[in-house]
């Protein structure tokens, strides 16, 4: 039991001794952050050993299986990511900087729980933790008003969709008379013909973990967030946050699916206005951060496309996608902290003449654009292929159409930073960026994003090899 | 043993590119230097795997094929027939005088090169890659560097024709991407490997007709087939002078050669359902490229149109698909690629000189300098189709076959014969000819090493004309084979 | 009475938490509004549990969760609804709109 | 053996053009030895192809597969049979004679090594068309010596008149040659070979009258071909470009615009004579047709001739009005007489022009009037040249023009198309008037307008003769003198002479023309030298500018580039820039917009997204009910 929760408790443990050590506010940021990072590294080697636990614990309300133990191992590892880039938390008043660290820890304990969730009662307080820390870190930054405004959104917004959650999980509970996934399996399973209350309570459900995503209708608190959160949070939201919504909505979705196949189509259309949203009006942005909202919010639709996929491939192609996303958010946010560094809330303009300022930070920001665009032979481009493949052989072919219609559009913004990046000379008042500590870490990121596009086998054969299916279908 | 001499020549700018990354900046000798040696060692290797060819055995030859993707039946699947032998070398020469061509770039130079082998590299690899997915990434791999290219070392309204550039390409490939998707799972043998799939694909007749448009399309964008051309007299002119080269020289062939491949021989019936419209399209190409030539005033953008004339008519030879045309399209594909790099480099040469590309401003450039004005006329020449230069035999056997098919469109586009000579001529008279304009005291002609390039493609414009059996005699087999 | 009436009263809470929460302008009103969504909710489990798998507790367990979640909630946006004030002078939902686009 | 020679005759041009290109370029007397040197070669292989001739039927044939590996098709080589070698040997004794004459007269030009490269390119080209054994080679030499005449028009290319020449050249012959690249198609879909013997085979009877949009394919390919001809041969409405091709350097003009390259239109007519043979009636209809074309075209030219005052332009148009003569011959069946007047008529023309040439060295100026006020008349034997080809031009025996055109007229005469025969006697009085015309101006000078404008010249002091310039005027005179006779002696070796054509015919028609150009010559002395009857174009006034004009056909043809072509182009630039750019831009500015609309959804009212919210999730939730 200890050992199966390893992961858990790792998190647990560096919460609460992040939680006494910021007693005091004695603690300066920096002891902070790198107690942090090794706590995450604990984390992340906890999760590794933990990868082979599988089973179903408290009265099948907690299951662990080769998918949710992935997932954990991608938290941890973004986690400690964060922990390494994600830093200084300039805007952030110095007293609160090492609650920071504890939210953090709090945030990933709930997502460790989201990845392995099998019943609703887990779910809810889950969901409930990651949002209140989220919540939380997104009003760190008291001194700008419009972050205040942000945050208060982001509350509304998210107990409304929490809400709504619940009270789909209490008809689920009225059709099935349990908690438990695997009752409502069985209840899918057993009858044709499904109580009443199964449908709109299922909806329901799924529309609170829109939420999570940042997908259509619950997207609009994205760009207010990332904007106004000071950077690091901001790249917490981006990157592993954005995990535990995929993690859950996938486990929910790929079990439904079979029963109720209305569901894809929901899903899908979902999907489509979302990515297109999101491109169109990140045209429109000069605010990077937003811009980058605005680009993660078409990321969700994309993957959400892959979640209807064709059963025995949608599961690898998710969570190959949710892995290299996490890395091109990294990448991405970790040069605009880079940036921030002179002068807050970097626009398109402080990109101007990045090459000649910082070679490998502009390099490193023209692979992860490129991936995200899904331009061969990155990462980004094999992540599409095998989401769109799965869900064209699950035979959505047009929505794949229109999804890749969608990634063309989308080349033309990640082409506008590219152009303030590379193109024309440095504004005089720029100042040439130093030698940032996080610069191994980029280049080791931006190195594995190549990789995975030349040769993606060594990842997708390693989750073939998990055999997903089989442990998300109980 | 036999030496993996495809794979050779993809590795010589890979590694190319990968040694520039470790120079130290501001060692530009070191750069240029490396840039010539590895196009130096590719144009040798292509030079040797062209006489290598074993001609009696025709089809594909020198395969390799490693895993690369086994889940998806995805192979490093490389080899040549007579068409990827013939743009292969191509590419070699274009990448070998775009490199000398190169030398005058003075700023920013290594990451110039890098992108610049990158794109030799995708190149490359487009032509001698036997597996479509593979294909398709080689194929980006060449298409997206044009955008830096062009946008840090353009010149006229670059930031418009690069994003236009770049965004119409890529929007052909998403067409190719649904159309790669489609075969893939519609054909009952789960593989990307391009001769499995062309020889037991097993595509239904209606299938073919849907996913030969995407194919056409997709492809027919990059090669400038009229109406989707609007990309690349922009993307010529603001392109700097040996990007043109290889963007007009060899990309746009990347674009034919797609549809060649990948939509004509894995498609036929599609091929031949969509043949009139898709011969329309060229035709109208072909005659409208010409006429709107006679327009221009500046050089690049006569030349840019010329080549949406030329590429119409390999598009009309390939939709044409009788084996005459198909073997005239391939030689014109490449004797386009000689010629239009020759253009460019003249070009390039003259602005350098003259800082203009006006017509109007020039004048009695013939007697100032004689060799870049003779490589330039010979080009233009060939440009006219004239008996003698390389693109004669082409013009030649794409309308004899494809009067066979489409006698009315042939008669359409035949008289681009005389507009051809019409705007070409206008243009020689009025630049080389005629009292010299105010600057031509200052112009003097090209040094050995850069006019070495300029030589080299006139005088290969010259063999391929008077001897076009050198590469016929490589392409008909081919082209024999297709219509079976 | 019967579930369906106590359905019907959770269905009109929820509704009327809906709508309060596109209504109202005082933020406290907001939060009154996701209290009533959630009591909504807790009432559909109360009355699942005593109607249709008496002898069971789940629905109840799970109700005490989401009081107890709500109570924490609560204090979360009151806190937040405090420095809006601080930054505002104001807690009118509507006065806070300076993010668009 | 002949096989040797013939690729000899061919290849040494060539050969001197990369021999010049390569060292010559910049070392004239190199370049001269080079290109004579390969001309005398030429000069011999043909005469001793030529003289082993002794039988019509003489046909050797050789070819290499030229484009891919088959040999039954698109093949280079050699046919020699007395057609073409009656061609070649007249092409290498008129290029020898010129390249030997520009020795002198090229000898002040700085770029004399390019001008003999140019030259011995375009005899190259110009055998290869002749021995040529199909279409496909003769198309390719054609447009080669296209690209020679361009190059010679455009020698001196740093005058604008020049290079404009040049182009318009280029430009209309190219007109004509899509009809010579349509008939290729044409016979290759249609007959399956480009080959002439195999075109001409008996069995492919049927086949040429195979039926095709309309007609048969005789009837197109030989108006395609007649396209090709008209271009090439300067005949109505292409033949506007050979007037202005004067502006190259004389001796280009002797070979290139009278001799040879104008001449191969009507060779190429005398190859295809079998379709008179195995054509429908409506193709032997065709080539009746351009005929009268041709006729016209000669009445025409002659008529403007009269009204030059440049010298070569005056040769220029009577070349014109002689090619006319030529393609009449042939397209009424009378392939020989054709033949025979272009053998004749290159000696005689040539000669003309040199003089002419030899003149314009002397006076540098192209005016009769001011050559011979810079006393012209004083060079002896150009004067003497001049007189002998006049003559053989207006055709007076025993001079060679008076065979070689009578054997045209009595074709007519004894075919009995009184229409073709009125026009052609209407042309010799026409032709003997404006030639005549020029010696008699020559001889007396009209008064001067002005004065001292003599005086620079000295009244033909220091005019001089070039010294390489006596021989070929001395061969060339003797040539057109002799030429008729030689060609009488050796005809039957060569072609099939039908005997009908002999007897009172040859005597009647012989007798009228004589009679006719006298007439015309007497005219005229009356006109420019006696000055006893009045200028008759002084009268006519309308028609003179008409003449003038030349028959505004250069108008028409500025007025079809200038109000039909360029317009067209310049509305296509427009659909162009503002169509497809047009759409392009468009689909930027529509994405656009809708991402304006759509982040207006954006209105940062937290409210209006939880309106959003529950609208979407209600909407889902009651679709998925209904269902």
């Amino acid at each position: 039991m200890m050992l199966q929760l390893l992961p858990e408790f790792a998190a647990l443990g560096a919460l609460l001794i992040l939680f006494f050590v910021t007693l005091g506010n004695n603690v300066s940021d920096r002891a902070a952050r790198w107690i942090t990072l090794a706590l995450s590294g604990f984390v992340l080697v906890a999760a590794i050993a933990a990868q082979d636990q599988s089973g179903l614990m408290f009265a099948n309300s907690y299951k662990l299986d080769t998918y949710s133990q992935f997932f954990k191992i991608l938290m941890a590892f973004g986690l400690m990511a964060n922990a390494l880039l994600g830093w200084p938390l300039r805007s952030v008043p110095t007293a609160q900087r090492s609650e920071y660290y504890f939210l953090f820890f709090a945030a990933g304990l709930a997502m460790m729980l989201l990845a392995s969730a099998f019943s609703f009662l887990v779910l809810y307080v889950a969901m409930e933790l990651l949002s209140y820390s989220l919540y939380t870190m997104v009003g760190m930054r008291r001194a700008r008003t419009e972050s205040i405004e942000s945050s208060v959104k982001y509350i509304i917004i998210g107990a409304t969709a929490s809400a709504i959650g619940l009270f789909g999980v209490s008809y689920i509970y009225g059709a099935t008379g349990s908690l438990n996934f695997g009752a409502l399996i069985d209840s899918l399973k057993g009858t044709t013909t499904h109580s009443a209350l199964l449908m709109p309570g299922l909806v329901m459900v799924l529309s609170s973990f829109l939420f999570k995503l940042a997908a259509f209708p619950f997207h609009a608190w994205a760009p207010d967030a990332y904007e106004t959160a000071s950077s690091p949070v901001a790249m917490f939201l981006a990157s592993v946050s954005k995990l535990a919504g995929i993690a859950f909505l996938f486990r929910l979705v790929y079990m439904v699916k079979p029963y109720m196949p209305e569901f894809e189509t929901v899903i899908g259309i979902l999907a489509l206005i979302t990515m297109t949203f999101g491109n169109l009006v990140a045209f429109r942005q000069t605010s990077v951060k937003r811009l980058f909202a605005y680009s993660s919010i078409a990321q969700a639709g994309y993957l959400m496309l892959g979640m209807i996929g064709f059963g025995d491939s949608a599961p690898v192609a998710v969570v190959f996608y949710s892995a290299i996303y996490l890395l091109m958010n990294l990448v991405v946010f970790a040069v605009v902290l880079e940036l921030e560094r002179y002068g807050e809330d970097p626009t398109l303009a402080s990109f101007q003449g990045l090459y000649k300022r910082n070679a490998l930070m502009a390099m490193a920001l023209l692979v992860a654009l490129f991936s995200l665009a899904g331009v061969p032979p990155l990462a980004g481009f094999f992540g599409k292929w095998l989401l769109f493949s799965s869900a064209a052989q699950g035979g959505h072919i047009w929505f794949v159409a229109f999804a890749i219609l969608n990634s063309v559009l989308s080349l033309y913004y990640y082409l506008f930073l590219v152009k303030a990046a590379y193109f024309g000379d440095v504004p005089k008042e720029a100042v040439s960026l130093d030698k940032g500590g996080s610069r191994i870490a980029i280049l080791v990121t931006t190195i594995a994003i190549a990789l995975l596009g030349l040769y993606p086998r060594v990842l997708t054969e390693y989750l073939t090899g998990l055999n997903f299916p089989r442990s998300l279908l109980p | 043993m036999t030496i993996p001499i495809l794979s050779l020549i993809i590795l010589c700018p890979a590694i190319g590119v990968v040694l520039l990354f470790f120079v130290p900046e501001g060692k530009e000798k070191i750069v240029r230097g490396i840039a010539l040696a590895v196009s130096i060692i590719a144009a040798f290797l292509s030079v040797w795997m062209y006489l290598a060819y074993d001609r009696a055995a025709a089809g594909f030859q020198f395969i390799e094929q490693y895993a690369w993707m086994p889940g998806l039946n995805s192979t490093y699947h490389v080899a040549v027939d007579g068409v990827g032998m013939t743009l292969v070398l191509l590419n070699a020469i274009v990448m070998l005088t775009g490199v000398i061509t190169s030398f005058s770039i003075d700023f920013r130079v290594k990451e110039y090169f890098i992108l610049f082998l990158l794109l030799v590299t995708g190149v490359f690899g487009s032509f001698i890659c036997m597996d479509f997915l593979l294909f398709f990434i080689f194929f980006e791999i060449a298409v997206l560097p044009m955008y830096l290219l062009i946008g840090i070392w353009g010149s006229t309204n670059r930031e418009y024709a690069a994003l236009k550039l770049t965004i119409m390409l890529l929007a052909g490939s998403g067409l190719v991407f649904v159309g790669l998707i489609m075969t893939y799972f519609a054909s009952d043998v789960r593989t990307f490997d391009f001769i499995t799939l062309r020889d037991s694909g097993g595509f239904s007749p209606s299938f073919q007709n849907i996913v030969y448009p995407l194919m056409f399309l997709g492809f027919g964008t990059l090669a400038a087939v009229f109406p989707f051309h609007n990309w690349s007299p922009d993307g010529h002119v603001a392109a700097p002078t040996a990007v043109s080269m290889l963007h007009a020289g060899v990309l746009m062939k990347l674009g034919a050669y797609g549809v060649l491949r990948y939509g004509i021989e894995l498609f036929p019936q599609g091929a031949v359902h969509w043949g009139p419209v898709a011969a329309t399209m060229a035709a109208g190409g072909v005659v409208y490229g010409a006429l709107v030539a006679a327009q221009q005033t500046d050089l690049k953008y006569m030349i840019g149109y010329s080549s949406v004339s030329h590429m119409g008519l390999v598009m009309f030879g390939l939709a044409a698909g009788t084996p005459l045309a198909i073997n005239g399209a391939v030689y014109q594909m490449f004797s386009h690629g000689i010629m239009t790099a020759l253009f460019f480099s003249a070009v390039g040469f003259f602005y350098e000189q003259t800082h203009s590309r006006n017509i109007n401003e020039y004048g009695g450039l013939a007697r100032k300098v004689p060799w870049v004005a003779t490589c330039f006329i010979i080009a233009g020449l060939a440009g006219v189709g004239l008996p003698g230069l390389a693109g004669f035999p082409a013009e030649f056997m794409i309308f004899m076959g494809g009067f066979e098919r489409f006698p009315v469109l042939t008669l359409i586009a035949v008289p681009s014969l005389v507009f051809g000579a019409f705007y070409m001529l206008r243009v020689l008279q009025k630049v080389f000819f005629g009292p010299e304009a105010g600057f031509t005291p200052k112009v003097h002609d090209i040094g050995i090493f850069s006019g070495s390039a300029r030589v080299l493609l006139a005088g290969l414009i010259i063999l391929f004309g008077i001897a076009p059996r050198l590469l016929s005699d490589l392409i008909a087999p081919y082209a024999m084979e297709l219509l079976k | 009475m019967s579930l369906s009436a106590y359905l019907i009263l959770s269905a009109v809470l929820f509704l009327f938490g809906a709508f309060g929460m596109m209504e109202r302008r005082n933020m406290v009103g907001l939060l009154i509004s996701i209290e009533l969504m959630l009591n909504a909710a807790s009432i559909n489990f109360m009355a699942f549990n005593h109607f249709l798998y008496p002898g069971t507790v789940t629905g109840q367990i799970m109700t005490l969760f989401v009081i107890g979640l709500a109570a924490a909630e609560a204090t979360l946006f009151l806190a937040i609804v405090f420095a809006v004030y601080r930054h505002y002078r104001s807690i009118n939902v509507e006065r806070v709109d300076h993010l668009r686009g | 053996m002949q096989i040797q020679l013939g690729i000899a005759t061919v290849l040494s041009p060539i050969l001197s053009f990369v021999l010049i290109a390569a060292v010559g370029l910049r070392r004239p007397t190199v370049a001269k030895i080079i290109s004579l040197t390969a001309a005398t070669v030429s000069l011999v292989c043909a005469s001793m192809l030529l003289l082993g001739v002794n039988d019509p039927a003489f046909k050797i044939q050789a070819t290499w597969s030229w484009l891919m590996d088959d040999p039954s098709k698109f093949t280079i080589g050699l046919l020699l049979d007395p057609l073409s070698l009656v061609m070649l040997f007249v092409v290498s004794i008129i290029s020898w004679l010129v390249q030997w004459y520009s020795l002198s007269y090229m000898e002040e030009d700085a770029r004399q090594g390019k001008f003999f490269a140019f030259i011995s390119l375009f005899c190259f080209a110009m055998m290869g068309f002749t021995i040529a054994p199909n279409l496909l080679q003769s198309f390719m030499c054609w447009e080669l010596v296209g690209l020679g005449s361009y190059l010679l028009i455009g020698f001196w290319n740093h005058l604008p008149s020049a290079a404009t020449a040049a182009r318009k050249a280029f430009i209309v012959t190219r007109l004509g040659d899509v009809g010579f690249f349509i008939a290729l198609l044409l016979a290759w879909t249609g007959l399956g070979t480009l080959d002439f013997g195999a075109m001409a085979g008996d069995a492919m009877s049927a086949t040429w009258k195979a039926a095709i949009g309309g007609s048969d394919y005789g009837v197109w390919i030989s108006i395609a071909l007649f396209l090709a001809v008209a271009g090439k041969s300067a005949q109505f409405p292409l033949y506007a470009w050979l007037p202005d091709a004067m502006e190259g350097p004389t001796p280009v003009s002797a070979l290139i615009h009278a001799a040879t390259m104008v001449a191969a239109g009507v060779y190429l007519l005398a190859r295809m004579s079998f379709v008179l043979v195995l054509g429908s009636e409506a193709a032997i209809m065709a080539w009746h047709g351009l005929a009268v074309i041709a006729m016209i075209t000669a009445l025409m030219s002659g008529a403007v001739a009269i009204v030059q005052s440049d010298i070569k332009r005056v040769f220029a148009y009577s070349t014109i009005s002689q090619l006319g003569y030529m393609i009449v011959g042939i397209g009424t069946g009378a392939v020989a007489a054709g033949m025979m007047h272009l053998f004749t008529h290159a000696f005689f023309k040539a000669l003309l022009f040199l003089t002419a040439g030899a003149f314009i060295h002397a006076a540098h100026s192209n005016s009769i009037t001011d050559i011979a006020r810079a006393g012209g008349a004083k060079l002896k034997l150009p004067m003497m040249a001049l007189f002998v080809g006049s003559m053989a031009l207006m055709g007076f025996f025993p001079f060679a023009g008076f065979y070689s055109k009578d054997a045209i007229l009595e074709h007519l005469f004894v075919e009995g198309d009184w229409i073709l025969f009125g026009m052609a006697l209407l042309g010799v009085f026409i032709t003997a008037y404006y030639t005549s015309r020029v010696i008699y101006l020559m001889l007396k000078v009209p008064a001067e307008p002005h004065q001292g404008h003599g005086d620079e010249h000295g009244h033909g002091h220091g005019l001089h003769l070039g010294s390489w310039m006596k021989l070929p005027l001395g061969f060339l005179a003797f040539a057109s003198l002799v030429a008729g006779n030689v060609w009488l002696w050796k005809a039957h070796n060569w072609f099939v002479i039908p005997e009908a054509e002999h007897g009172n015919a040859a005597l009647i028609t012989a007798l009228v023309s004589t009679a006719i150009a006298a007439a015309g010559a007497f005219y005229s002395a009356r006109v420019f030298y006696w000055r006893t009857s009045a200028d008759p174009m002084a009268s006519m006034t309308g028609f003179a500018t008409l003449l003038r004009e030349k028959w505004y056909l250069d108008d028409a043809y500025w007025a079809i580039v200038h109000n039909f072509y360029l317009p067209i182009t310049a509305f296509l630039q427009k659909v162009e820039t503002i169509i497809v750019k047009g759409a392009l831009d468009g689909i930027g500015t529509v994405s656009m917009t809708f991402a304006r609309g759509f982040a207006r959804a954006q209105t940062g009212e937290v409210q209006h997204y939880l309106g959003m919210s529950f609208v979407v999730v209600a909407a889902v939730v009651l679709i998925l009910m209904s269902r």
